[in-house]
């Protein structure tokens, strides 16, 4: 079970997290992104490319689930305007192994970080900013290639 | 023959606009050389596409190189470095 | 913030998730186990030693925040009786790294499976038994022994 | 001195009781020579000992090798290698 979901809407981490448990397979892992206020930020603006979004979150969830034995995936992205405290984004895996529900969440975000249309903009008092790709992401992608 | 061009995050707008039709020449056989040719169109694209390290590409939706050939594209999207997640 | 807790009673994973996303890291890891219903298991009986196992889990909390730059860790563990699809366990963890808070929630399983005095006896309509350690387990934690 | 032994999990069961005060012998100074003390205690103590590579134990409520040593333990308790997660 794959679920994608983009849209301005927050979500409910709960529901999603029933879901994955209710799929029989004994270990659920998740990661849920925040907005951090950091240096005063007052909003983070994200923007994304519609027509790719969806299919491009698609084709990640179906490489986590050639890589390791997934029964569920979850992977929700929020765009828009969003306040400090907010979610952004949230992966959730199921499986019967915990080092494969643990690996493919972290493969998931590590790839969406960088893998997924999406920009940010940070909108603070004194201006607003595209925030820029940190080579960290790519390293931290990187990671999961494999020969 | 005429490409749909869309931009995102600062090349957006830098471009003043998410959205054109255009049709490029026909020697403008890479996303390369579409950039090329799309930087004379105005001051706006001219800043967008100044510094071709920051710029990121996709045709008809799929994540594209630079020296990737357009044949055949109906849209092409430019914008920088993805910053999801 | 370190939660521990451990008991009879069900636990809501929302309520812990809220509290580690509150937390202003920006990024919230969590483990869930779920009981299997393998093998016609009809329950899982978890027991525990009741004087160690608050202090056992504190000092792998504590070990996990030495470890990573944690905001917070939530460790909970039920014991007694439950049916295949209750929750057994949950790990969470919230970071301002993401990678932090991924890896200390893997770690945090891991051990806990290995160093926390919990046991578990699985009942089935032909009788019980008591689950038997894996060194599949054990293998999991040595992978995070640094000299 | 006196000592409260506590058991779980099949040692429990095999002892058939979850715990006891008992006064080992002053020269059983390791774990290992208290479990070799308890062992001729019972047939139920003997059973729940007979395997001593699936025996781990804790000493105040702290993981401790079976080659420990006792002195100064208030409470010794023996168990299965843990099964929780």
């Amino acid at each position: 079970m794959i679920t994608i979901a983009v849209g301005e809407a927050d979500f409910d981490v709960a529901a999603r997290l029933a879901e994955l448990e209710a799929m029989g397979g004994g270990a659920v892992a998740s990661f849920t992104g925040i907005v951090r206020g950091d240096g005063g930020l007052i909003a983070l603006e994200l923007e994304h490319y519609p027509a790719m979004t969806h299919e491009a979150l698609t084709r990640l969830a179906e490489d986590a689930a050639r890589r390791w034995p997934l029964l569920g995936i979850v992977l929700i992205h929020r765009v828009g305007r969003m306040a400090p405290g907010e979610r952004i984004v949230f992966v959730g895996t199921a499986s019967s192994h915990r080092a494969a529900a643990l690996d493919a969440c972290h493969f998931l975000i590590d790839w969406l970080k960088t893998e997924a249309p999406f920009w940010k903009k940070e909108h603070r008092a004194d201006g607003s900013t595209w925030v820029e790709a940190r080579t960290a992401d790519d390293a931290a992608r990187d990671r999961w290639i494999r020969d | 023959m005429a490409i749909d061009f869309v931009y995102f995050a600062w090349v957006r707008e830098a471009i003043g606009h998410d959205a054109e039709r255009l049709d490029p020449p026909a020697d403008a056989l890479t996303v390369a050389a579409v950039i090329d040719w799309l930087s004379g169109l105005s001051d706006g694209h001219k800043r967008a596409f100044f510094d071709r390290s920051r710029i990121r590409a996709a045709i008809d939706q799929v994540f594209a190189p630079l020296d990737a050939p357009v044949a055949g594209a109906r849209e092409i999207a430019f914008f920088p470095p993805v910053t999801g997640g």
